[in-house]
């Protein structure tokens, strides 16, 4: 265990930031925390947590594929992905951090996407403890610690000092290179003590998913709850995009005349054209297309991935969604059924 | 008040006078109203909720709970009001599917600006809200957790209703456009650098889209890849400023000022502002005009009048 | 993607001087989807249209770019070309590169480059293109006129003597407008009864020729060529077919304090009455306001002096379905009410009178038998003030911004006849300019002046005040620079012309557009100043706009030639570049309907399958395609995108914006 | 670089038939005129004209064709009616084989084959047969029931006569919605025809066809007696990645471009009725 | 924003049929000149533009858009141009109040009899573009020619 003193946060990150990109959580000017770019002046927000998650860091809402050259019959492929330099990100709390497992089964697993993939191996994450959780905090339902969360390294904030733990060799490298002193974890002990009694009191503890396992697929397919459930969703990709675990993309081409740029982007489950082909669509209203985003969370992920569930408890749609409905309140309903 | 609108409907599910009631059911927390369609006396009383978090505009729903069959009673708040009448105007809304109540209102908050972290429960008492949250207890005025759009509320008038719980109210003299004139006031670069700031943070989740009530198009424009400005996410600074153009653009002089779109936005982008920009201008340039305020006065995009301003007034208008 | 064959034409060397016409071709041919490509000297020539049509069969072109001369210039003719050849004339498109091009560059390399730019977007835009028909309609060969005064008569006449068949709807009980109030016509002082009661009487006779007096349009639907009408004809409690125009009921109705409308309310006539002695059709009109019997039951006398047995006091408002393939408007003109103008005390004394009103007291056959006196005492008038412009020619609230550029004329008619009659007679005339542009208008005027001595005074009356029996008139004389007072005895207003009131809904009614005075508006002001833009709608007369008797009755023949013309076709050909609504995006929300200047656009509740083997009923648009001109103005207004325009899509402009910016 | 899934190699059009008035077939090689890559009968590749849009299709050629990849594609969106308007030489881009494919070398080795086919469902059928027909001793008897609206619409109707028709221990029955003057064949839908063939239940069944066809005749199979755990079909859906990331084709816990497109009728069971 | 000496602007221009593009031909009849940047596209009327043609063309790399139609009174379809006239109005209001340079967007009525009407508004529009420089608030990025 290491640590700086806070009021050293500023040489700490000018001296990461001098080797490699350095991204922290920084106030927007409009109320919310965004990773941002570190420069000189760039302040560590105090929010709790971003509206959009880390996974932009690592899997761009737009993001550039491949250009194409047309002329008569000829066609010329353009390789022109943006180059990824190697990068850190600090301030990462154990929720993001924990999406990170969910997103590398999706894109390391075979056919590995290397656009990912090379983000993954640039990146570096510095996770940050959680010291006061919000009340639509529940990454406990998913045995995530928000006073130990995981990442490359591990830090923890009190009033006075940072304190520092690398966890793997990425992690070891980038402390190697800063000039932090050795400390005992004993302030750090205290801190996660307090912060698991609040987490403790926070009215989604003892929320427990674990019913959804013992399902069968079809009998949580076919819930009569969906149809209410759903009856308020605007269909927006509110949602879906401040999730740090939602993935589903498009590609696209844009062609401005002279070539044609493929790029991929976030898509939505909820959106209504997301199925829509030529001749109509398999989830043609909103219930279908709410029902696929949780039943895919909630199911057909953990089916596939040991359990695993699609969700870290990060709160943020519970926060944005403009009729606030969520993935506890859909857990809340199926699970009476149960 | 949450009361009487339970009592009511109750008294309209089982005086036959709806099959369906839509309203506010409660949530994890006391601010996290989802609009829910009810149909039993036992789910209203479980469920049903009226309280100041109850922002949501109603009108949008009925586009479609009206052609579901038999009849839907609707809580209709003011501005939810102009925003039902305009969809009436452009024959969205079949009017005999739909009972309205209308819902006196006195503003609605924001829970952000109860500047509380970890909401555990909010107490209503009187003119004060007491928050009782993980980290304390604390009394808040609600005058100073009204909702910003509610502040400068347009019209506390209901203008179409079957019947209405608590007064009906008047148009206020609120300053709507004091913000507008800011910017206005402001030279190009700095109103481009002040935009770019804002639409910049844009996820184009589409929330101020789907939540629209002009917004109600039966394919949108941006889902359509024949119209030949469809896009998922904005690619650049161009097709950020593109959507929000078009769609402020699209809702000209059928935006009611609901103020629906900001409240939404989870990047807290003041999106009303283009459309309080261009009512403003409508107003200034055309005339009075309030999109809902009734059915039969022309849209101002589809009127003219032989001596409208040229749009070189855009030039001359002075200004920075 | 179409093939496209681009031809780039030399015009000689209008466009080769400065264009590298080789070159375009060649730059042209590499675009996509473009399989021949050449140049030529005179591409419109008949060997270069030749070529063009070789071309199509042998690439098996589908699409065809001409770089050529302006469109308007020469887009039909290579239209034509291309058709013969097989191709839909709608597949062609043609770069500018004369009027827009070759002929504003000096610098070859600029201009060569511009023309590459615009074939460019021409290729773009032809890709999109889709083959067009027009469509055609078939043509109701029977037309209706609205208004049955000299300018609805002579359009119907003319129209019966072609062939076909045309109704007359007038709102009075009997024909002839207001020309039947008119004593003497300028500039040839001739009576105008006497030429007027003759055309009456000839479309009475007419075969071709039904008249609905006392009848009113009461809804229109249809478009050009298949209008669907329905008339109201009112109730005037008098069978037509019984009834001789004997007039012996008009004697005998007790009821006689009735305000006698045609002479402007100088005189009473009875409850039952027949307007006047020429009234077309002579048939007696009960006035439902003032008949005893309609109102109390208790009376009868017209019904028991009738020996025809024509009274029917159960008569109702008859409604008749008609359809017609076109529809001419002559609903005419009154004068401006008065009642805002209290300077000039018309609302005061009676001697203060229009000049309409003081028509019927100059005709033999008004209220004092053609004696010009005083309605106040009966006295001959010795001093007249004749006001000009009164309403004419406003900038505030109370007036009309126009001229009504009839009353000059009329005046110095009137001015002349009073002198003429009375030589003892003062005739004084206060105008702001006298306005005489018109045949024998001029030397009619200098006659007033020089010939019967009336006196033109420029300036403007500013008060007028009833005085112990006459009318203290204060006015200004602007060339002499001095304020005038003049006893008058009479004083005649020249009041400023309106349409008719019932033009309004009317127009509302025919989709057809009006200013803001409610003149109808006619389609082009100088090419086609007798059509209304509606397709279909014709105007004849002054609810086009103020006009004398002559220029009336040229526009009615004027209107009818154009009618004429229309009914002789069998079939109307569509414009096919028209407005098309995609159902599936349509809102239902109107929006495209609130700006269509035809009416070309309406709704209709259709059932479309929704999700999950349900049905939905949604509200769509229908547009007309033998109304729609192709303006794209609902394109616009359109939220969802749902209406485009065949032949200048969105995705063709954005094609040709696209190439242009490329 | 790496080189990522996503972006695709180039090929060229080699040869363009029309085989109905709305499917034609288009044979793709690479641009140095090699066949792309292998595959496995009722696999797809995804195939893109930049700009247009990328979309995946079945190969319809058998993997013993040592030199060339065909697609049969029937025009009915934006990239298929620009395929239709293309001419040979085109090039275009194509990336694959996804997908399972059929069990030809497990499952389906050494069993009596019944190909049920409607329209354009022949395409991925027609990749199999050709490959059982090439080893021909792997497999059973093979009958193939193939119908569509009119005989117009038969796909690959030339190579069902002249070679399928002719070729010992393959019994082709084909049959048409609707009668022609010009055809002397069955009339009638496909399912009805199945039920009346009367086929034994011993059979395995390939089946592919638009989804009413599919249901009807499964229904009719099971009137026959054939068991689910029989009958194997494919079925496609909106793709973007064709890599299992992208979320389109997810239905339940399959991806329909990793985990199918052939799915054996008992296993679709399992799955949300979302096809 | 510095003046790039090569900077040659794109100028669209939309005319509508039967009077500003009857207006350009004249003054192409007359040999009046006017920048070869500006490029015409044909609509039938100015009510036919919509605004998202406008963007798109400044998507493209248009610098200026300008639209001629009608004299309001005198439009071939009567009302046309006086619904173009709101619309384009409110929509420079607002690119204006987005910050996008006001003087890039223009619309001037030109009967088919004022060809030198259309050639001087041309040549003043060009070179108001070219005083004001590339559009850069408004440009696609992807659509830059380097």
């Amino acid at each position: 265990m290491k640590k700086i003193a806070i009021s050293q946060l500023n040489t700490l990150f000018a001296a990461i930031a001098a080797r490699k990109a350095l991204y922290i959580p920084a106030d927007d000017g409009a109320g919310a925390a965004k990773f941002t770019l570190w420069a000189e002046g760039v302040q560590l927000s105090d929010k709790l947590n971003t509206v959009r998650s880390a996974k932009d860091l690592f899997f761009p809402q737009v993001e550039q594929l491949v250009n194409f050259k047309m002329e008569g019959t000829k066609l010329e492929i353009i390789e022109n992905r943006d180059a990824t330099e190697p990068f850190v990100v600090f301030g990462v709390r154990a929720c993001d951090a924990a999406s990170f497992d969910i997103l590398d089964r999706v894109f390391l697993s075979d056919p590995v996407d290397t656009f990912y993939q090379t983000r993954r191996e640039n990146g570096v994450v510095i996770t940050l403890a959680c010291s006061r959780p919000a009340e639509t905090c529940f990454c406990g339902t998913f045995g995530i610690d928000a006073t130990n969360p995981a990442g490359d390294i591990t830090c923890w904030m009190d009033g006075e000092n940072l304190y520092w733990r690398a966890n793997t060799e990425k992690g070891e490298a980038l402390t190697a290179t800063l000039d932090l002193t050795d400390c005992d974890g004993s302030a750090v002990t205290a801190q996660q003590e307090a912060v698991r009694e609040i987490l403790r009191k926070l009215p989604l503890n003892g929320l427990d998913f674990s019913d959804f396992k013992d399902q069968k697929l079809m009998d949580v397919f076919n819930s009569p709850k969906w149809a209410a459930l759903s009856e308020s969703c605007l269909g927006c990709g509110t949602c879906t995009f401040v999730c740090p675990t939602c993935q589903c993309y498009d590609v696209q081409d844009f062609d401005n005349g002279r070539e044609v740029r493929r790029f991929r982007c976030w898509d939505s489950c909820m959106y209504s054209d997301f199925t829509m082909m030529a001749h109509g669509t398999n989830r043609p209203t909103q219930k279908e297309r709410f029902r696929q985003r949780f039943m895919h969370k909630l199911v057909y992920f953990p089916n596939n991935n040991d359990g695993i569930f699609g969700c870290v408890g990060c709160g943020r749609c519970l926060q944005k969604c403009p009729i606030h409905m969520n993935i506890v309140k859909v857990a809340k309903a199926l699970k009476e059924d149960m | 008040m949450q009361e009487r609108l339970k009592q009511k409907a109750i008294e309209l599910l089982q005086n036959g006078t709806a099959d369906r009631i839509l309203g506010w059911k409660a949530g994890e927390f006391f601010y996290d109203l989802t609009p829910a369609v009810f149909t039993s006396k036992e789910q209203i009383e479980k469920d049903f909720v009226f309280n100041v978090f109850a922002g949501a505009n109603l009108s949008k729903y009925l586009i479609a709970e009206s052609r579901k069959g038999g009849k839907v009673a609707a809580f209709i708040k003011p501005c939810d009001s102009y925003s039902f009448q305009q969809l009436l105007k452009e024959h969205r809304i079949l009017r005999d599917n739909v009972y309205v109540v209308g819902v006196q209102c006195d503003g609605m908050c924001d829970v952000a600006k109860l500047g509380c972290e970890g909401i555990l429960g909010v107490q209503e008492d009187g003119e004060s809200l007491t928050v009782d949250t993980l980290y304390g207890k604390k009394t808040v005025k609600k005058a100073d957790a009204i909702a910003d759009r509610c502040a400068t509320c347009k019209s506390k008038k209901i203008v179409v209703f079957d019947e209405l719980i608590g007064e009906q109210g008047e148009e206020t003299e609120a300053d709507r456009f004091g913000e507008v004139a800011k910017l206005e006031a402001m030279t190009p670069e700095e109103r481009f650098d002040f935009w770019r700031g804002e639409l910049s943070r844009c996820i184009r989740c589409n929330a101020c889209r789907n939540v629209c009530p002009a917004c109600s198009c039966e394919k949108c424009v941006f889902d359509n890849a024949n119209s030949g400005v469809r896009n998922k996410a904005a690619a650049d600074s161009f097709e950020e400023n593109m959507f929000h153009i078009i769609r402020a653009f699209h809702v000209t002089g059928r935006c009611t000022d609901c103020g629906e779109c900001s409240r939404v936005c989870p990047q807290n982008i003041p999106l009303h502002l283009l459309n309080r920009k261009l009512i403003k201008d409508i107003n200034e340039l055309y005339g009075p005009y309030q999109a809902g305020a009734d059915m039969d006065t022309k849209p101002p995009l589809t009127n003219f009048t032989v001596d409208d301003c040229e749009p070189s007034i855009v030039h001359e208008r002075g200004g920075q | 993607m179409q093939r496209v064959g681009v031809f780039v034409c030399w015009c000689g060397s209008n466009i080769a001087a400065t264009v590298d016409v080789e070159k375009v071709a060649e730059v042209l041919a590499k675009e996509p989807g473009v399989v021949f490509s050449t140049n030529y000297q005179y591409m419109c020539s008949q060997a270069g249209q030749e070529m063009i049509q070789e071309s199509i069969r042998k690439y098996n072109l589908t699409g065809v770019v001409i770089c050529s001369c302006s469109p308007r210039m020469h887009e039909n003719t290579f239209r034509k070309t291309c058709e013969k050849a097989g191709l839909n004339p709608y597949m062609v498109e043609i770069a500018n590169i004369r009027e827009q091009c070759s002929w504003i560059h000096k610098d070859k390399d600029t201009a060569t480059e511009k023309a590459i730019i615009l074939g460019r977007a021409a290729i773009a835009k032809v890709h999109l293109n889709a083959p067009l028909t027009a469509g055609t309609s078939p043509v109701k060969k029977r037309a209706l006129v609205i208004g049955g005064g000299i300018a609805g008569i002579q359009t119907a006449l003319d129209i019966a003597d072609a062939g076909f068949d045309v109704d007359i709807v007038e709102k009075e009980p009997t024909i002839g407008g207001k020309m039947t109030q008119i004593d003497k016509t300028f500039p040839t002082l001739d009576c105008a009864a006497c030429i007027l009661t003759p055309k009456m009487v000839d479309a009475a006779q007419n075969e071709r020729i039904h008249i609905y007096s006392y009848s009113e349009v009461s809804s229109v639907r249809g478009f050009v060529g298949n209008f669907k009408v329905t008339i109201k004809k009112k109730a005037r409690f008098v069978d037509e077919t019984k009834c001789t125009g004997c007039g012996l009921c008009t004697e005998k109705c007790p009821q006689k304090k009735v305000p006698n409308l045609f002479n402007l309310g100088l005189d009473n006539r009875r409850a039952i009455y027949i307007p006047f002695a020429q009234a077309v059709p002579k048939v007696a009109t009960i006035d439902a306001d003032y008949c005893t019997m309609l109102k109390s039951g208790k009376c009868g006398v017209c019904s028991k002096v009738c020996t025809a047995g024509a009274i029917d006091y159960q008569q109702k408002d008859a409604f008749i379905e008609q359809e017609y393939g076109a529809i001419v408007v002559a609903t005419g003109f009154n004068p401006i009410k008065l009642d805002k103008y209290d300077e000039f005390a018309y609302s005061q004394s009676p001697d203060v009178v229009t000049s309409l009103e003081f028509e019927r007291l100059m005709n033999a056959a008004g209220p004092t038998g053609g004696t010009l006196l005083r309605p106040s005492d009966g006295q001959h008038p010795h001093t007249i003030v004749f006001v000009q412009c009164v309403g004419s020619r406003c900038d505030d609230s109370k007036g009309k911004p126009y001229c009504s550029k009839i009353c000059c004329m009329y005046t110095a008619k009137h001015a002349m006849l009073c002198r003429e009659k009375y030589p003892d007679t003062d005739v004084y005339v206060f105008y702001i300019d006298v306005r005489t542009p018109g045949k024998n208008f001029d030397e009619f005027y200098r006659r007033a002046v020089e010939e019967y001595g009336v006196h033109y005074v420029k300036g403007m009356v500013g008060k007028v005040v009833p005085e112990n029996g006459k009318l203290k008139v204060q006015a200004s004389d602007l060339i002499g620079n001095q304020q005038l007072h003049i006893d008058a005895d009479m004083v005649v207003l020249a009041a400023a012309i309106e349409p008719d009131k019932s033009a309004r809904p009317l127009a509302t009614m025919l989709t057809a557009s009006m200013d803001t005075n409610d003149f109808f508006t006619e389609a082009h002001p100088k090419l086609r100043p007798v059509e209304s833009p509606t397709a279909g709608i014709f105007l004849s007369g002054a609810c086009q706009g103020p006009k004398d008797i002559p220029e009336t009755v040229a526009q009615a023949s004027a209107a009818a030639a154009k009618v004429i013309g229309l009914l002789n076709k069998d079939h109307l050909i569509c414009n096919p570049c028209t407005a098309t609504p995609d159902e599936m995006m349509c809102n239902g929300c109107s929006s495209c309907e609130k700006v269509c200047p035809y009416g070309a656009i309406t709704y209709i509740d259709k059932e479309f399958r929704g999700p999950n083997r349900t049905t939905l009923i949604r509200r769509v648009a229908q547009v007309n395609p033998a109304v729609c001109q192709g303006c794209g103005a609902c394109t616009v207004a359109c939220p969802s995108g749902a209406m485009d325009l065949k032949g200048f899509s969105n995705k063709q402009i954005m094609a040709e914006v696209d190439a242009i910016c490329r | 670089m790496r080189n990522d899934p996503l972006i695709p190699m180039l090929g060229v059009v080699t040869m363009i038939r029309t085989d109905t008035p709305d499917v034609k077939t288009f044979r793709v090689t690479g641009i140095d005129g090699v066949k792309p890559f292998q595959h496995i009968p009722g696999q797809c590749a995804m195939l893109s004209i930049p700009g247009v849009g990328e979309a995946l299709f079945s190969i319809t050629s058998s993997p013993t064709e040592k030199d060339y990849l065909d697609f049969s594609i029937k025009k009915c969106g934006c990239v298929t009616t620009w395929l239709h308007q293309m001419e040979v030489g085109q090039q275009i881009t194509i990336r694959g084989p996804y997908g399972n494919g059929f069990p030809v070398d497990t499952e389906l080795a050494g069993k009596d084959l019944l190909f049920i086919a409607g329209g354009i469902g022949l395409a991925p059928l027609h990749s199999v047969i050709n490959y059982c027909r090439h080893y021909r001793d792997r497999y059973g008897k093979i009958d193939i029931v193939y119908g569509s609206r009119s005989m117009a619409d038969l796909v690959d109707f030339p190579e069902i006569i002249d070679e399928w028709c002719k070729e010992d221990g393959i019994n082709v029955h084909l049959t048409i919605d609707n009668p022609q003057p010009e055809w002397d064949g069955h009339v009638g839908f496909v399912p009805n025809y199945v039920k009346e063939l009367n086929f034994d239940t011993s059979k395995t069944v390939l089946m592919c066809g638009p989804p009413i066809m599919i249901k009807f005749t499964l229904a009719g199979l099971m009137e026959l007696g054939f068991e689910k755990s029989q009958v194997y079909t494919t079925f496609e859906l909106k793709m973007k990645c064709a890599l299992g990331k992208c979320g389109r084709c997810n239905i339940g816990d399959k991806y329909v471009c990793k985990d199918g497109p052939v799915f054996r009728l008992d296993q679709m069971d399992e799955l949300p009725d979302e096809y | 924003m510095p003046v790039n000496e090569e900077f040659k602007p794109t100028i669209v221009a939309f005319c509508c049929n039967w009077c500003s593009y009857a207006g350009a031909d004249l003054s192409g009849t007359n040999r009046l000149q006017y920048p070869a940047n500006v490029k015409i596209i044909r609509i039938p009327c100015s009510c036919r533009l919509n605004p998202m043609f406008i963007l798109r063309a400044f998507q493209r790399g248009a610098d200026g858009v300008i639209l001629c139609g009608c004299h309001p009174g005198d439009c071939h379809y009567t009302t046309g141009n006086y619904y173009a006239r709101r619309r384009m109005t409110l929509l420079f209001s607002m690119l204006d109040f987005l910050g996008i340079e006001r003087e890039r967007t223009r619309v001037e009525w030109v009967s088919a009899a004022e060809g030198a009407k259309f050639a001087a508004t041309m040549n003043e529009f060009s070179a108001t573009i070219h005083k004001l420089g590339p559009n850069r608030r408004l440009e696609d990025l992807r659509c830059r020619k380097d």
